[in-house]
């Protein structure tokens, strides 16, 4: 086909020409036979500027374009805008940056000008070997799966159920809730009514718009934003088995947490003594309002034991410190002449209200002990024994219970779900956040989105932030009746060279290669790709390409670069 | 006197850092050298071994690739895929003696731009201390 | 009758001059020709620009590291040169190219393409070796007697073919005694004669196809029969193939230095001939085994049914066998035949087209009757 | 809620989230900033921990998205006087100042500030480095174009009337001396709130000799110090431009006095240590804190990192004296008195309301806590929503959190928004 | 970097042996009779003698005839053994069980291309040989007599001798290393006539069982012959490695060796490691208009052809070194004689050593390209930033 590419050399006001010799520039362009057209314009990227470039291409009937003006992370939207609407295929278009990396980096106006016109000539070199690239639309599900059945799954499908908008939610245990379902009561400043939970279940249960699933598993997840599949499998008895198979827009990982055994260090002497009991197991007592020793006795003194497993899991699981604090002020409340002793490493008390808690918690009588750690729980008599560090000497002190507080770790099938979806764990064996950062609660597998503690420790304000964060994620993405438009300048593989190595599975980072066993080689989901390149440079075959970025586009520049 | 050797580089530069780091030195003046040639990818991972060992057969007298710092790579991994090729590229050019100086991988964060100047200044020098690369006016290859 | 000029120098001297005096005159802006790698023996095809590096040049000598139609194609895939240049090139890659140019693979324009009355190449295991010297002027001995060198290639010993088609400047090589003395050039085109002037010689009147010629000529093709006939081992036909390609690594080395073979994916080594696994399974069954890998025969004989129509027996497929098969012998043999029968000889006629593409409506009448 | 426009006020990384998540969403989103550019605190930042990425690469296509977006209408130098009406029907006015400088017209060269004649403290880089009267706050700063400030320009202030020293320089005529401020009239169906903190002031405790003390630093002194396009462009020094090879950093600076813990000093703080020893290895650093708080699953395992390259110290009661110029902190860490002589103090302060809280918590008609900070909905786990209906509260503006938190908040009012109206 | 490599001496392992009157190679194969004959697998690959040829190729055989013609030892390595492998077992599916008898350069390339999806080694037993070498392949076609009987010789007397090949000479893994790499190892280089039995893998140990024997002979025996034979291979390596460095170290060193290239990609095609169906170098190499050409060539006085020859060596080598077994493939396919396999296996030890790699050694081991660690290689980036650490490292 014979390419008719115009060049436009914008000469950006003054800055420019202050360097660089415009008119030198457009002549030595003119003589190139490749191209129809060379002209220069003050500012381009101005209205009369934009309007000027349209008439242009419709006037010459140009094909590619190329642009000599700013750096592309300043116009490059603009004037493939003006081409489109010129009725051009945006992508035939080439911004060279002859402004931020030429003009205003090159003091010398001989040498600025030659590398313009070097950048130039690449950009029109480049640009005859551009495809027209052409933007997809595809339909979407806007229905969403929510796996667990916690306080933020529960949450979140609230927040994400509507008239138009279904939500399946999946709960591997026969009852929803979770952990914080097993809680006597929530922080009092944090919603002292425990019913806030159970209400919560009621709405869920009531509302029309989601499926409750319980004692279900998912056992497999395919697909991409607005267009997952996903097999959910039931555990109950009567219909052990049956499998289901569901459609969704996006996924919700909502799986929680769970506790470190205290079996693991011995220095607890958990189980050693029944008087020796876990937090969760103190719950219980408050919920059954029976705060007792095994022989029936009230106890006059309660060591809380902070920290349980922090050292050995490596990470502060940031809620202790307040529900130790709950007890505290509980047991102050409910037995008021028992001695309360609170044995923490460091008070981690991050949200506003907290430290007034522990003010009142201190005002009530209650003992804080700092330790490094605790070196052994024993009976001694009909009392316990707490033996702890705290620098570099030991010191005993001995209660009649003990309550320690386990550090948060994730749900034991987190991992096998990370391998299901091909989601990313960090170090500490939660779920992985997108971005730390910037994407909290996103994942690489765009549409799918974590919430609540399956992203580590976090109290239950934060889990329900992080669940309406989640839904406005999803809300903003998957809108009815509304489109995605995959990323254009994806990667391809040329079938007939990929030999199906799959090293570029392995490099990408968003699982968007699968390999066809069939035909023997690897597949780019384009909805999913993002185009970074990674597998272009891994392949060793050359099967793949970088739309956009194809070798022989980059190696065009390389040629006029060694000109 | 015959003017000084002006070398001839191709700089590979990530999208998202690197190429704003180079924006930045522009936008604040600062002065670079003007024989490294810059081409734009998306991510450094995208630099296959053909690009850079073609650029340097077909007589580029260095080749700089830069990325954002470990850690910081907008596509989360590519800069530590990328930084293994280049050691082996790095490796090989060594064992070989082709003159591994001539190929250079650095990271430049978008807010850099001063250092974006310093490296491909110190690059260029480097390069231009190295003379032409033999390659280019060597019939063997 | 063409232009002839003799030169009263060593031959390889003389041509060496000539393409100099070229090069320096910029009658043309570089040569295509051999050039002395190191002082190890070891040659390569180069295009040349700089005097300086000319002086290593050795358009005559004897090796063909690749068939220079092949290197040439590359050169001019995308188009004729724009600069003039000269080749050298000898009768069989001179074909080649010819054969490439009709598929579209190169352009001669603006290439003034120089061959010789060949005496063939030596065989290329041949390169870098101890005694090489000795070995190449003995060869020059066996040239200027118009005998057949034994250390040539064994299609060059075969090899009937030996004078150049569509040559602008022919050397006259074989058959001529005093060569280390004097040799001549004919000037066969308009093309040629216009850097006749470059010949600092005096212009005689000589035919190229002297009696000597037309006697190694003959010599040559009883030599053919001989070969051909020794391919055929006592029991013929596929057995004997099998036989023959037995050794075979399957490393398609010969299809890659096939000037013929232009395709960049070869078939063969394509997805169309990976079979899945679980066919093993039956193949076993009838066989109770299974040469591994499979499929060797199968290539040597698909390749040659898409090229051998237009072989031009330049011997290098037999040359970078790693195991001694004789492909050339073979190859040129079914392609002699199969030229035969389409009446078509490779590299003659640029205008010409390739036998694949097409045909004559009164032609293998025989085919398809009862 | 039929009105599909949401009011955000605060540009931060917060507010930016807010308004992406929304207009991407196809509402319409009116962010209003009362500075001349967006990104907040964020941009101030080099770095953030814990993967000590670098802050500004990390915002700038947030920004750039926010600029391009065709669903965003942006109010720089804006400020909102007056809100009535309730959920899904708000009525607001936006006082919006004028910029002299037309965001259209200029493309950010920058040919401007030399010829300006007034030099300025420039209070983005705490006063760290000068600006022109008209300015960027930094380099890289977004809208990529100046501001004129009208107290200080001479022309505006009328002290030398004729002075057109940038409208000459400028080759675009993007400068408009004429430009009036104007009041903007908008119908929204919700609010959110992300007006982001401030730095506890440090100067109100004499006993650490800030103020006094050219090098006991605040820390977001120390953020622009460091920073690649701070007044230093990133060259660590002391005011007197000597080498730093000792640092003592003090955590919770006004803890006592507020009365909370703000949660991210001690990471922040650590994160100076870490930054100091990548620029200078032989420094020495140490830390004094009191409770550590690193929480999160990432957290420890920096602190773990920097443990055995600085020294931590628990305090009790810590000072700072100086004697010429010499730097002299005295702690007691259990029970035992000490003291160090570093040549640089940081001050990591706590986070407390911004200054316009009480004044806008009037405008929309919402209260304060006890702390200052607008007051949400906490008791019952919805900590950003208002006790009004429709009106959220996001980021820092609600409590003291770091930037993950922020974003999530963010992401959740939008949520919240959004799910109003399926 | 990758640290995956096994430097850990697993615990000394039992093994059966067996006496070899019929000599060695029969033994081997009565071994594998038994195994084919109680279907403990159903067909065996295995090297072979193409009958009425003196040609070696690889035979996948189940009829007890064919026996006749295998050569558990051949004097010459015509396919490279995980090539001829992979030729088959990469298509899916197979209901037959299958194993295959390789020398160990041949089965760390199976293991390499096993983790690049060529071969499944799920269908397939591993069995590896102590190997003597072999002979050059040209020179045994050019007298395969001659050559045939020179190898029986050296291959009986384990001799590293100098009509070995090259790769052969050099070899300091002929014998079983302590990897997951095979699941049954043949020792030969123990007691004269006698051949042991060592399992390598849950896989090899029922083998064995079914084979009905029990592995509880000592090793001592085989394990110090085959020690003293490594080191004394070791050191030969070590030299030859140095040599080759300093050839390399010369300018156009590397470019000089490569001199009588022709281009013809038999080295690549040969290797077993290039998996490839066609060379990146083929297909990516850009093709340029003929102005082009006549530039650079100005530029370097003359443009050698065919074009990229150096190109295709350097880039194959980025491609495929750091898993370089040492097989010497190459360099036997080489039709100019060029040290081509010397070269590669000088840098695939370099390299190799730098990534911590040992290709082949292990099944579990990540590609070193497939993979990364967070913080390594900090030196090759520039300024690099690592001083600190290293520093803190040398305290």
């Amino acid at each position: 086909m014979n390419k008719n590419i115009g060049v436009y050399v914008c000469e950006c006001g003054p800055n420019i020409p202050e360097r660089i010799d415009i008119d030198k520039v457009v002549k030595e362009l003119s003589s190139l036979n490749e191209v129809k057209t060379v002209k220069k314009h003050s500012l381009l990227c101005s209205n009369d500027g934009k309007k000027f470039l349209k008439e242009e291409i419709e006037k010459e009937e140009l094909s590619h374009v190329v642009v000599a003006a700013c750096s592309p992370k300043d116009h490059e939207n603009t004037f493939m805008k003006v081409c489109e609407e010129a009725g051009m295929n945006p992508y035939l278009f080439q911004l060279v940056n002859i402004r931020e990396q030429c003009a205003w980096m090159i003091p010398d106006k001989e040498e600025a000008t030659s590398k313009a016109l070097k950048y130039i000539k690449a950009g029109i070199h480049r640009v005859m070997y551009h495809d027209p690239l052409e933007k997809k639309e595809l339909e979407i599900k806007v229905d969403v799966l929510v796996i667990g059945g916690g306080i933020s799954g529960i949450e979140a499908s609230l927040s994400l159920a509507g008239p138009n908008r279904k939500v399946h939610l999946v709960e591997k245990t026969d009852s929803l809730g979770g952990m914080a379902g097993k809680l006597s009561q929530i922080l009092p400043h944090q919603g002292s009514k425990i019913k806030l939970v159970k209400e919560k279940i009621e709405q869920a249960k009531n509302n029309e718009n989601i499926n409750i699933y319980t004692s279900s598993e998912v056992k497999e997840v395919r697909g991409f934003l607005g267009n997952f599949e996903a097999v959910i499998q039931s555990n109950q008895e009567n219909e052990e088995g049956k499998v289901e198979e569901i459609k969704a827009g996006a996924v919700v990982v909502a799986t929680g947490f769970d506790l470190y055994d205290l079996k693991e260090n011995p220095a607890y002497g958990y189980g050693e003594n029944e008087n020796i009991v876990s937090a969760l197991e103190f719950e219980d007592m408050i919920n059954s309002e029976k705060i007792e020793l095994k022989n029936g006795k009230k106890p006059k003194s309660v060591a809380l034991v902070h920290c349980a497993g922090r050292k050995e899991k490596g990470y502060c699981s940031k809620v202790c410190c307040l529900y130790n604090l709950k007890f505290a002020h509980y047991l102050k409340d409910n037995l008021p002449d028992v001695e309360v002793k609170e044995l923490y490493m460091d008070l981690c008390l991050p949200h506003k209200q907290d430290q007034s808690y522990f003010d009142q918690a201190k005002e009530k009588g209650v003992e804080f002990i700092r330790m490094d750690e605790i070196v052994k729980t024993k009976k001694s008599g009909d009392k316990i024994e707490v033996e702890y560090k705290n620098n570099d000497k030991t010191d005993k002190l001995s209660v009649d219970m003990v309550v320690i507080a386990p550090a948060m770790i994730p749900s034991k099938d987190t991992s096998e779900l990370a391998e299901l979806m091909n989601l990313p764990l960090d170090k500490s064996g939660f779920f992985k956040e997108l971005h730390e950062m910037l994407d909290p609660v996103a994942t690489p597998m765009e549409g799918v989105y974590i919430t609540g503690c399956a992203l580590g420790p976090r109290n239950i304000p934060e889990s329900m932030t992080q669940s309406h964060a989640t839904s406005g994620k999803i809300l903003s993405s998957l809108i009815p009746g509304r489109k995605v438009k995959p990323e254009v300048k994806v990667s391809e593989i040329k079938e007939d060279l990929c030999t199906g190595c799959q090293t570029c599975l392995s490099v990408c980072f968003y699982g968007a290669i699968s390999y066809d066993p069939f035909k023997g080689v690897s597949v780019v989901n384009e909805a999913i790709c993002r185009g970074c390149g990674s597998c272009v440079g891994s392949c060793p075959s050359g099967a793949i390409r970088s739309k956009h970025f194809t070798y022989y586009q980059l190696y065009q520049e390389v040629m006029e670069a060694l000109r | 006197m015959e003017k000084k050797f002006k070398p001839n580089i191709v700089g590979f530069l990530c999208n998202w850092c690197s190429y704003a780091g180079a924006d930045l030195a522009g936008s604040s003046k600062t002065d670079v050298d003007s024989s490294l040639s810059v081409i734009r990818v998306m991510c450094s991972s995208r630099v296959n071994s053909n690009l850079v060992l073609s650029s340097l057969l077909w007589g580029s007298d260095g080749v700089l690739v830069a990325g954002c710092h470990p850690g910081d790579c907008h596509y989360e991994q590519g800069n530590y895929y990328a930084r293994r090729r280049f050691a082996l590229l790095k490796k090989i050019t060594e064992v070989l003696n082709l003159e591994p100086d001539r190929i250079q991988l650095s990271w430049i964060s978008a807010s850099e731009g001063k250092r974006y100047a310093e490296v491909v200044n110190k690059f260029a020098d480097d390069i231009s201390k190295l003379g032409p690369n033999p390659i280019t006016s060597n019939p063997k290859v | 009758m063409a232009k002839a000029v003799k030169i009263k120098k060593n031959v390889e001297e003389g041509l060496f001059d000539f393409l100099k005096s070229l090069l320096e005159t910029e009658k043309i802006k570089g040569v295509f020709t051999l050039k002395k790698m190191d002082d190890n023996g070891a040659v390569s095809y180069s295009l040349i620009t700089s005097p300086d590096e000319f002086k290593k040049a050795v358009p005559l000598y004897p090796f063909m590291p690749v068939n220079a139609g092949k290197a040439l194609s590359s050169f001019t895939l995308l188009g004729k040169t724009e600069e003039p240049i000269a080749a050298v090139l000898r009768p069989c890659e001179l074909r080649a190219f010819v054969e490439l140019i009709k598929r579209a693979q190169g352009d001669v324009e603006n290439i003034l393409i120089i061959s010789l009355s060949c005496g063939g190449v030596l065989s290329l295991n041949l390169m870098g070796d101890k005694d090489q010297e000795s070995t190449v002027s003995k060869y020059w001995e066996s040239v200027k007697k118009a005998e057949i060198s034994p250390d040539t290639r064994e299609t060059c010993q075969f090899c009937e073919n030996f004078l150049p088609i569509n040559a602008d400047i022919t050397v006259a090589a074989v058959g001529n005694k005093d060569l280390d003395k004097e040799f001549t050039l004919f000037f066969n085109t308009p093309k040629g004669e216009e850097f006749s002037k470059e010949a600092s010689g005096s212009s005689v009147s000589e035919e190229i196809e002297t009696k000597e010629i037309n006697d190694f000529k003959k010599k040559r093709e009883e030599l053919k029969e001989k070969f051909f006939k020794e391919t055929q081992s006592e029991d013929t036909g596929l057995k004997s193939l099998v036989n023959i390609f037995a050794p075979c690594l399957g490393c398609h080395g010969c299809s890659h230095v096939c000037p013929i073979c232009y395709c960049t994916l070869c078939e063969f080594d394509s997805k169309t001939h990976n079979y899945p696994t679980s066919s093993l399974g039956s193949d076993l069954m009838v066989k109770g085994g299974l040469k591994v890998p499979s499929g060797n025969l199968l290539f040597h004989l698909g390749r040659m049914t898409h090229m051998a129509v237009s072989c031009v027996s330049c011997g290098m497929c037999s040359d970078v066998c790693p195991v001694n098969i004789p492909v050339a012998t073979i190859f040129s043999k079914v392609g002699s035949s199969l030229q035969k029968e389409f009446d078509y000889f490779p590299g003659k006629d640029i205008e010409e087209p390739a036998p694949q593409g097409t045909y004559k409506e009164d032609e293998f009448t025989k085919i398809g009757e009862q | 809620m039929k009105n599909q426009n949401v009011l955000v006020i605060g540009s931060g990384v917060a507010g930016m989230e807010a308004s992406l998540v929304l207009a991407d969403a196809g509402l319409k989103v009116h962010l209003v900033e009362k500075d001349s550019l967006i990104g907040g605190q964020t941009i101030k930042f080099e770095e953030v921990y814990p993967n000590m990425e670098c802050a500004t690469c990390m915002l700038a296509p947030k920004q750039q998205e926010v600029l391009q977006h065709d669903n965003i209408t942006l109010y720089l130098l804006s400020e909102v006087k007056k809100t009535e009406g309730s959920l899904g029907e708000f009525k607001v006015q936006i006082e919006k100042k004028a910029r002299y400088v037309s965001l259209i017209n200029c493309i950010g060269c920058g040919a401007c500030y030399d010829p300006c004649p007034v030099s300025l403290d420039n209070e983005f880089e705490e006063g760290m480095s000068q600006k022109k009267a008209i300015y960027v706050a930094c380099p890289g700063a977004l809208p990529n174009a100046p501001a004129i400030d009208p107290e200080n320009c001479v022309r505006l202030n009328g002290k030398k009337k004729d002075c057109n020293a940038c409208e000459e320089a400028c080759g675009f005529d993007a400068i408009d001396f004429t430009e009036k401020d104007e009041t903007v009239n908008l119908d929204v169906g919700a609010i959110i709130v992300a007006t982001g903190f401030d730095q506890f002031d440090v100067s109100s405790l004499p006993e650490f000799g800030y103020g006094k003390h050219p090098n006991v630093y605040t820390a977001m002194e120390f953020e622009r110090l460091y920073a690649q396009n701070g007044p230093t462009s990133g060259k660590l020094t002391l005011r007197e431009d000597k080498p730093i090879k000792s640092a003592g950093i003090i955590h919770c600076m006004g803890r006592e006095e507020k009365g909370y813990c703000s949660g991210v000093c001690c990471m922040y703080s650590m994160k100076f240590a870490h930054f100091i020893k990548d620029k200078a290895p032989e420094a020495k650093i140490h830390e004094f804190h009191t409770d550590l708080c690193i929480p999160g699953k990432s957290h420890q395992k920096f602190y773990d990192g920097l443990k055995n390259k600085i020294e931590f110290t628990r305090y009790e009661d810590i000072e700072v004296k100086g004697k010429n110029g010499n730097l002299e902190i005295s702690y007691t860490n259990n029970g035992k008195k000490n003291s160090i002589k570093p040549d640089m103090v940081i001050l990591s302060p706590a986070m407390v309301p911004s200054a316009g809280t009480e004044n806008l918590a009037k405008i929309l008609g919402i209260s304060q806590d006890s702390m200052g900070f607008f007051s949400t909905q906490d008791q019952n786990l919805s900590p950003i929503d208002s006790e009004k209906e429709g009106i959220f509260v996001i980021g820092c503006a609600e409590g003291p959190k770091d930037i993950p938190e922020s974003v999530s908040q963010a992401e959740a009012a939008a949520g919240r928004v959004l799910s109003f109206l399926q | 970097m990758n640290n995956n490599q096994k430097e850990t001496k697993t615990n000394p392992k039992k093994g059966k042996i067996l006496p070899a009157e019929k000599g060695i190679r029969e033994e081997v194969l009565n071994i594998f009779k038994k195994a084919l004959a109680d279907n403990i697998f159903d067909a065996l690959l295995i090297p072979a003698k193409v009958p009425n040829t003196d040609a070696y190729s690889w035979i996948l055989l189940q009829d007890e005839s064919l026996f006749d013609i295998a050569d558990p030892l051949p004097p010459v390595m015509t396919v490279q053994g995980g090539r001829a492998l992979s030729s088959f077992s990469k298509n899916g599916e197979l209901d037959l069980k299958i194993a295959a008898l390789m020398k160990p350069c041949e089965i760390r390339a199976a293991v390499e291309l096993f983790k690049l999806h060529q071969i499944d080694l799920n269908l397939v037993t591993l069995i590896s040989i102590d190997c003597p070498g072999a002979m050059p392949l040209t020179d045994y076609m050019n007298d395969p007599k001659k050559i045939g009987e020179s190898f029986k010789k050296i291959s009986e007397k384990w001799e590293i001798s100098e009509s070995l090949r090259p790769a052969c000479q050099n070899c300091h893994r002929f014998s079983l290393m302590d990897g997951t790499a095979s699941d049954l190892h043949i020792g030969l280089v123990g007691e004269n006539n006698k051949v042991t039995l060592i399992p390598n893998s849950s896989i090899g140990n029922d083998l064995l069982e079914k084979l009905g024997f029990e592995p509880n002979d000592s090793l001592k025996e085989w394990e110090s012959k085959k020690e003293k034979l490594v080191k004394e291979k070791t050191k030969k390596r070590d030299a030859f490695l140095k040599e080759w460095q300093e050839k390399t170290k010369k300018t156009d060193g590397f470019f000089n060796e490569l001199n009588k290239c022709i281009n013809c990609h038999n080295c690549m095609n040969a290797c077993p490691i290039c998996y490839c169906q066609q060379c990146y170098f083929d297909s990516q190499t850009i093709n340029f208009k003929p102005e082009t050409y006549i530039q650079k060539t100005k530029e370097k006085g003359a443009l050698r052809f065919p074009l990229n020859t150096m190109l295709f060596h350097i880039g194959r080598m980025s491609h495929m070194v750091l898993s370089c077994v040492s097989c010497g493939a190459c360099e036997d396919a080489c039709p100019v004689s060029i040290p081509v396999g010397r070269l590669f296996s000088m840098v695939g030890d370099q390299t190799q050593k730098e990534f911590n790699y040992v290709p082949g050694l292990n099944r579990e081991d990540p590609l070193p390209l497939q993979d990364f660690k967070e913080d390594e290689f900090c030196e090759v980036e520039t300024p690099n930033e690592c001083e600190e650490k290293v520093t803190e490292e040398a305290k």
